[in-house]
């Protein structure tokens, strides 16, 4: 049986392949064919592909409000520990990112969790005899001394407009804190709350006094590239990254720490998000074969050859880490709240992510202010977000 | 009146009082070709470099020996066959929409029939379509004419996209030609189709030049479509093999100039050396 | 299909018309009109739900936020057409000019000022992006080589310049294509209709606006038509360099990205609602239309058989 | 064989009538001449025999069949349009041959008529010429070299030696001439030239805004012009009217003297028409005749002509010996040469036989 | 005032010479006619003139100033163009206009100057009319008229007349001649047409493949050409040139008769010239003469002419009264009047003194 395999993951395509292989040789008689789209068409060219009928087998879904998108039509197959056992065994918050709300029915096998956090070369850390801040103070104390060491602190640029989402949480989510998670999710408070619109101004100052010049004319890849060629300290950004700036600069040493929060006190919170999982066709020709294939994505084997080789945190239970940076992420996310906007606010148009980004970017050229943020943030949401709808 | 004689009719050097405007327009033509030249020739350079390297000095003429970031492309892409598939696609694409373009432009231009407004409406709608939106119901009909993963899908799309242009520029152009020479030709004895052959054709090559670079250049770069309708990586054409193939190097710079430059490279060339042909037909529409 | 009496030339004017007819009816009319009947469905991500009627409509004209996005999007449309008018169809006709004159090195000028023409606009989006670049574009390179420095700027991440920008690139991409147009133009006027002009004045200017201008207006009519058609159709280049949001805070967003980010989604952002979009596609695509329409047929209607 | 038969004509474009009705019979093998003012409908009429537009009303027939609705290809007629209409993609020698190969001759048939039609028109040189790079006068003889090769039955020629200079013109028209007696085919040819006109044509047309003045061979038109358009048309000089009263034999132009003629028409008042072969000059201001002044003289080499004002204004041309040259203001007495007058109505400016 | 001077002007286009060193003074208020067959170099030596070509060696003084650098408009000439060159885009007034309003005149001159030409040249009607709705004639007029309303001092006409009517031409051509007196200005004039030649000029410049072969009187050349190209290129029906051996006084055509003339040139064997009004013909072969035979013959109203084919293939015209008709094949004696022989080398066609 010939079975497709649909992802947006061009960079992996070597690894997938080895995967596949491996897979192919306990499974005789079946045989993946592993398509990569470039990531940003994969949503129009899957759409088209699943509307006109002729669907990969299986497939990369993303989550939350994205699996949506695609489940709640009807494209994809319900999965649920009776075909594929091993879900059984998944932490539920994974499970729930492949979920449809409405049926509370698991589409998709996840496959990585991502977390928000900062990214710092050991080895100018080390030069300049700098810790990992413990304190608000203490990243910025960490960020002047970069500077006055010639080095750019922080290499994030805000052109690429979710690179500001990003940032938010990356360097927010412990000024936020979890109180202001949990009383947001209750729909006790909003976005006018002052925990989340002070964490943004704090965000703001030290973007403006820390972050390359004209770093909102920086586009992502440049700001990788200054992090990974040594010229900036810290990098914001996700737990996807480091396997990125391994291979650009394969003699990079890196660190990661949770962005503090005001004191040394306040808990060091991560952002925390699960990125997609695989899916297979509802109207798929070899239903049998695509469920087995979910299987073996969602066996403890595939994880951990899916953490060794792509650097990521498998979201399969009892994968363990030889890679200590990995090791040290999944450390932190025993202490994150979720990502916000992409684990919650991303069911409705307009999509908290859209606000967020768009605002952040006025925020950082000077062109809003934190609570001009919060209400925008809150009035936009209530479009569809019924909590916020007074 | 002819053209060459036209143009040194307005040959004006040794004039009194030309030196200073002349200048004046030569020094911004000079300007210009600087501004247009360099963009691609800082392409080509960052092609052999580096990514730090392009970072760091963008101008600087680089090492031509290294060719890392060409060897890349080559032994890790089908490049040879998505060139192929390119040409293939834009060449087959053209010959129809050139066909077809003059046919339906020949017809609404040089006669007059009931309906002739209303069609030529009909077609420059086509122009203003946003075609992305349709993609979903293209897919289907691809499916159903058992075309996808195959690079008709393609052809008769691009054809069916450049058709609009084309016929709006021909048709235009077509109206302005002489009706003697019809006339003419029709008193020789040749029929409807020699004379749009043999002599109205010849007269509407500028315009359909004109109407080809304005058709051949969104073809051959288009990865859109491809990228839907063709997942056999032998299929693939140049740009959607590349970006897909780019897709794995987003960051490195050097290896993209490198792509760019190879997917570029082809079209610059053919029109570098048939310039001098596309020019001339462009504009030598000059008839008595 | 009009009447057409089946005589020899009704036969051979049919066969002519029919056949591209027939292709862009298959390949572009017939899957359009198929897309824009989404408009009037109500649709959850990619599944149809009832009959709306203009509810859609509505929703990306009056609703909010859609309203002041689509507002938004219009907006720097409308300065993207004009700014190109001016820039690219107005430089166009200049280099036009100065090409005509057939000046030492016109052959080369004339293959250089095509040559963006050929490149794809992938490659034009990287390489400007590259030239924008805060830190190590050329743009603020150069400036700070002149000593202007403090001129240097991000300019694709600041609202008041990121569309300008993505603009320059464009008229520099395109440039060469009125230019050659126009050239065209300018090389079908007989040269004793020049000649008649120069025994009576000497004036450039005159020259220009009386006798040159009038005469490529039908060349005008062809620019001008499909620089509109691509103004409001403008994708490819703002969608690379501004992102699929008209980064930054939606100051390059234009119809074209507005309406297929809401369709299809956008990953890192948003949600896929067909109706929404093909409602915009809708409205986008009858605005071209009629505007396009009566471009045609007023500017045609000036024309002048030389 | 070649017969046309033209039966009430007309022709409109859109709101203006340009054919008033046109009848005509032209013979076969006969050469026909069409003159008259510009924009008086000559190129249109050519146009309409030869198929290209469409005939608004009245009949063609050719040979006794009517043409009105075959295509021109099928009319076996041949073409020389006035602005040459050359193919500007093809060299000379296509251009002529892109119309014999479509009549499905061989190619040395082909390549045996264009050298002919060259040779008679001095185009070797130039045959892989583009027509851009040809003179005007070099264009207008591809243009006839061109409906020289297919050797049409009817060979229509819209003013084909306009761009010739006087020599080669000569030339030409003999060949043309020769061409018509050798071919044997029916020409129909517009000029605005007298000479081709009167030396060429078998038969003249005069056309005026329309409609035909006058039909007949050059010497009736020349020797008894129907009217006073086709007198004045016909000849060079132009043939000078004079309005005059009858006085028993005699002919008195008001204030400007009388002459006395034989076999006067009747009417009372009538315009004498002379042309300035019929007229004779003596200096001085005595004898019997008009009295005039010399305007002044043209010298033409083997003639001179001089134009005298009369006393009612009108410019009278008198040929003289080239060298008998009358210096202007001289005062001269103008006789008529009773064979060379001719009388038109006063009202209608209709023929009066004498 | 003006006065022009081309001193050993030269043009070159690319690679080929047009022109090959033209000396040339042209008087104030002269009226030049150059002629010469087509391609000889007429236009060319026009758009020197009037600053629309470089010149790529000589000089050209007007007025005694050297005028090689200075643009047209600032030359005080105009032009009329061969094919016209209106301004499509302009109806006919806006035409006459454009070049007025820029020479600064007022509305109300421009006005009167318009309405004057277009008198003149019969336009009123057509006014309002753009180019191509206008016949071929009527947009030659309007070029004409378009020069007429600047009142320049130099006029340069390339052909103005070639696409009118014979009726018309000749109007024009009066007019022409009357506005030449009127306005007094320089007029250089180029045409194919040898009665507008001869009767327009003061002065005719023949030109033959880019050089002037005579410059000259109407009369001079018509009398005393220079060659045997302006014996035969002026003139119409052209000179019969015939190749002859000189015995004693008589001049021998081998093997078909001989002539008796008086002062005869020195050299054994010369080129005889005769004109058509020279020639007497006499039926018959038996007198002293050169024996021919008819071969047709050419009624001009005024004049016929009969063309005869000698013993040594020329072919001789010869003008006879319209009504002394020969019918072909003839066979004729044909005389030479002495006063028209004309004498040149053998060689090189040079005139041999008598
Ligand atoms: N297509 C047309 N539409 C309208 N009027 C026309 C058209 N063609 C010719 N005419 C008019 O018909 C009249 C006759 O034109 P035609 O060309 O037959 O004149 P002509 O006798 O050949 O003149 P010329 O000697 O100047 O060539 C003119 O007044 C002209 O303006
Ligand atoms: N721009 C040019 N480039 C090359 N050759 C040219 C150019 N213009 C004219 N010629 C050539 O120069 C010669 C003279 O041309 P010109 O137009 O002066 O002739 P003309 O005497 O006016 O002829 P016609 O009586 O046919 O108008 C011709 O052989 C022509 O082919
Ligand atoms: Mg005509
Ligand atoms: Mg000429």
């Amino acid at each position: 049986q010939d079975i497709t395999f649909w992802s947006w993951r061009q960079e992996d395509r070597a690894a997938y392949e080895q995967f596949i292989e491996a897979f192919e040789a306990a499974n005789p008689g079946i045989n993946v064919k592993f398509e990569a789209f470039e990531a940003a068409n994969y949503n129009t060219i899957l759409s088209t592909a699943l509307a006109g009928g002729t669907g990969p087998d299986v497939m990369m879904v993303r989550a939350y409000g994205g699996l949506e998108n695609v489940a709640a039509a009807g494209y994809l197959e319900p999965i649920s520990p009776e075909n594929v056992p091993a879900l059984a065994d998944f932490a539920a918050p994974a499970l729930a990112a492949e979920s449809v709300r409405a049926d509370g029915k698991v589409y998709a096998v996840p496959f990585a969790s991502q977390t928000q956090l900062v990214i710092y070369n050991k080895e100018i850390f080390d030069a300049n005899g700098l810790e990992e801040p413990q304190s608000w103070d203490e990243l910025v104390a960490v960020s002047q001394a970069l500077r006055d060491a010639g080095i750019i602190p922080f290499a994030n640029g805000t052109a690429t407009a979710w690179q500001n989402e990003t940032v938010t949480f990356g360097l927010g989510s412990s000024l936020m804190g979890e109180d202001f998670y949990d009383a947001l999710m209750e729909g006790s408070t909003d976005f006018t709350d002052e925990r989340f619109t002070g964490a943004l101004g704090e965000i703001a100052a030290v973007a403006a006094d820390y972050f390359p010049d004209g770093f909102i004319g920086l586009d992502y890849p440049s700001a990788q590239q200054l992090f990974a060629s040594g010229m900036a300290g810290m990098f914001i950004g996700g737990s996807y990254e480091m396997a990125t700036f391994q291979g650009l600069n394969p003699d990079i040493e890196m660190g990661v720490f949770a962005a503090p929060g005001k004191t040394a006190d306040d808990p060091k919170l991560v952002g925390l998000y699960f990125d997609g999982g695989y899916a297979a066709n509802a109207a798929g020709a070899n239903k049998d074969a695509a469920i087995q294939f979910l299987n073996y994505l969602a066996s403890p084997e595939f994880g951990q050859a899916f953490a060794n080789t792509l650097s990521n945190i498998s979201t399969v239970p009892g994968v363990s880490f030889d890679n200590p940076l990995l090791a040290e992420v999944n450390e932190l996310n025993q202490s994150s709240i979720p990502y916000l906007m992409l684990a919650h606010f991303r069911y409705g148009e307009p999509s908290g992510s859209v606000l967020i980004q768009g605002e952040m970017q006025k925020l950082f050229a000077g062109e809003t202010t934190p609570e001009a943020i919060g209400e925008a943030l809150t009035t936009g949401l209530a479009a569809w977000y019924e909590p916020f709808q007074k | 009146m002819s053209v060459t004689a036209s143009t040194s009719y307005y040959d004006r050097r040794g004039l009194l009082g030309t030196l200073g405007r002349d200048g004046l327009l030569q020094i911004i033509l000079i300007a210009n070709t600087v501004i247009m030249l360099a963009p691609i020739v800082i392409m080509v350079f960052s092609a052999f470099k580096t990514t730090p390297q392009i970072f760091q000095s963008p101008f600087s003429i680089p090492d031509f020996t290294h060719l890392g970031n060409f060897l890349k492309i080559w032994t890790q892409t089908n490049f040879l066959r998505y060139l192929l598939n390119s040409f293939l696609v834009t060449g087959v694409s053209m010959a129809l929409i050139l066909t077809l373009g003059t046919m339906a432009a020949y017809a609404i231009g040089r006669y007059q029939f009931k309906g002739s407004t209303f069609i030529l409406m009909f077609f420059i709608a086509g122009l203003t379509l946003p075609l992305k939106l349709a993609i979903i119901p293209l897919f289907m009909l691809m499916r159903d004419l058992s075309i996808l993963n195959n690079q008709l899908s393609l052809i008769f799309v691009y054809t069916a996209m450049g058709l609009p242009t084309t016929v709006f520029i021909m048709t235009g152009f077509i109206r302005t030609l002489p009706n003697e020479l019809e006339d003419a030709a029709r008193m020789d004895g040749a029929s409807e189709a020699r004379i749009m052959w043999s002599i109205m054709l010849p007269l509407v090559r500028p315009a359909m030049v004109i109407a080809g670079i304005q058709n051949v250049v969104p073809i051959w770069n288009d990865f859109f479509f491809p990228l839907v309708f063709i997942q056999n990586d032998d299929l693939k054409t140049l740009p959607q093999g590349l970006t897909t193939f780019m897709g794995e190097y987003t960051t490195d710079w050097g290896v993209l100039f490198s792509g760019l430059t190879l997917s570029a490279a082809p079209i610059i060339l053919i029109y570098i050396v048939l310039s001098k042909q596309f020019i001339a037909g462009m504009t030598s529409g000059a008839v008595k | 299909m009009p009447q057409l009496r089946m005589t020899g030339r009704g036969l051979w004017i049919t066969a002519l018309i029919v056949p591209p007819l027939a292709f862009v009816a298959l390949f572009i009319v017939y899957p359009i009109f198929s897309a824009f009947a989404y408009a009037f469905f109500d649709w959850q991500g990619l599944r149809r739900g009832g009959f709306v009627g203009l509810e859609n409509f509505h929703t990306v004209l009056f609703v909010e936020p859609y309203r002041s996005w689509t507002l938004n999007a219009f907006k720097n449309n409308v300065i993207v057409f004009f700014a190109l008018m001016v820039l690219q169809n107005g430089l166009g006709f200049i280099l036009a000019y100065a090409l005509w004159r057939e000046l030492p090195g016109a052959r080369f000028h004339r293959i250089a000022v095509f040559l963006p023409v050929v490149l794809s606009t992938i490659i034009v989006a990287y390489l400007f992006k590259l030239f924008y670049h805060p830190l190590f574009g050329v743009v603020n390179l150069s400036l700070k080589g002149l000593g202007l420095g403090w001129l240097a700027q991000p300019w694709l991440g600041q609202g008041n310049t990121a569309l300008w920008s993505i603009i320059v690139a464009q008229a520099w991409h395109m440039v060469g294509f009125p230019t050659l147009v126009f050239l065209a133009g300018m090389q079908r006027i007989p040269g004793e209709i020049l000649d008649a002009v120069r025994m009576e004045t000497e004036s450039e200017w005159v020259k220009i606006t009386k006798i040159v201008w009038p005469l490529v207006a039908p060349s005008a009519t062809i620019v001008f038509t499909l620089l509109f058609v691509g103004a409001f159709n403008w994708f490819e280049l703002p969608y690379i360099m501004g992102g699929l949001d008209g980064s930054p805070f939606g100051s390059t967003d234009v119809l074209g990205l507005y309406f297929y980010r809401t369709a299809f989604g956008n990953v890192s952002s948003g949600q896929q609602d067909f109706g929404l979009g093909s409602a915009l596609a809708v409205l986008i695509f009858l605005f071209i239309a009629l505007i396009a329409g009566v471009i045609t047929t007023r500017l045609r209607a000036r024309e002048i058989q030389i | 064989m070649a017969q046309l038969s033209l039966r009430g004509i007309k022709k409109r474009f859109r709101e203006t009538d340009v054919l008033h009705g046109i009848d005509l019979e032209i013979g076969d093998r006969e050469f026909v001449v069409f003159v008259g003012p510009s924009g008086c409908g000559k190129s249109t009429l050519l146009r309409l025999i030869a198929g290209l537009d469409p005939i608004t009303e009245g009949e063609f027939l050719l040979n006794g069949q009517r043409m009105n609705s075959v295509p021109p290809s099928r009319r076996g007629i041949a073409m020389v349009f006035q602005s040459y209409a050359l193919y500007p993609h093809m060299d000379v020698y296509e251009n002529m041959a892109f119309g014999a190969r479509l009549m499905g001759l061989d190619k040395d048939q082909v390549e045996a008529q264009i050298a002919e039609a060259a040779r008679m028109l001095r185009l070797e040189p130039l045959l892989r010429r583009k027509p851009r790079e040809l003179s005007g006068g070099q264009r207008q003889r591809v243009a006839i070299g061109r409906a020289l090769v297919r050797k049409p039955e009817v060979f229509l020629l819209d003013e084909p030696l306009s761009n010739l200079d006087a020599a080669l013109r000569s030339d030409v028209r003999l060949e043309i001439a020769k061409l018509h007696r050798d071919i044997g085919g029916t020409m129909i040819y517009v000029t605005h030239d007298q000479v081709e006109a009167m030396t060429l044509a078998d038969k003249i047309v005069v056309m005026n805004a329309g409609r035909i003045e006058q039909v007949g061979s050059p010497r009736e038109l020349y020797e008894t012009p129907a009217n006073t358009f086709v007198a004045t048309f016909i000849g060079s000089p132009r043939m000078t009217l004079i309005d005059v009263e009858r006085q028993g034999g005699s002919l008195v132009m008001p204030g400007g003297g009388a002459v006395a003629l034989d076999g006067l028409p009747e009417a009372a008042r009538l315009k004498l028409g002379v042309r300035s072969d019929a007229v004779r000059l003596a200096r001085g201001a005595d004898g019997q005749g008009f009295a005039g002044q010399v305007v002044y003289t043209e010298y033409l080499g083997d003639n001179a002509y001089v134009y005298v004002r009369l006393a009612d204004g009108a410019l009278l041309a008198a040929r003289t010996a080239p060298n008998d040259l009358y210096a202007p203001d001289v005062q001269v007495t103008v006789t008529v040469d009773p064979a060379g007058a001719h009388f038109f109505s006063a009202e209608d400016g209709r023929r009066l036989a004498p």
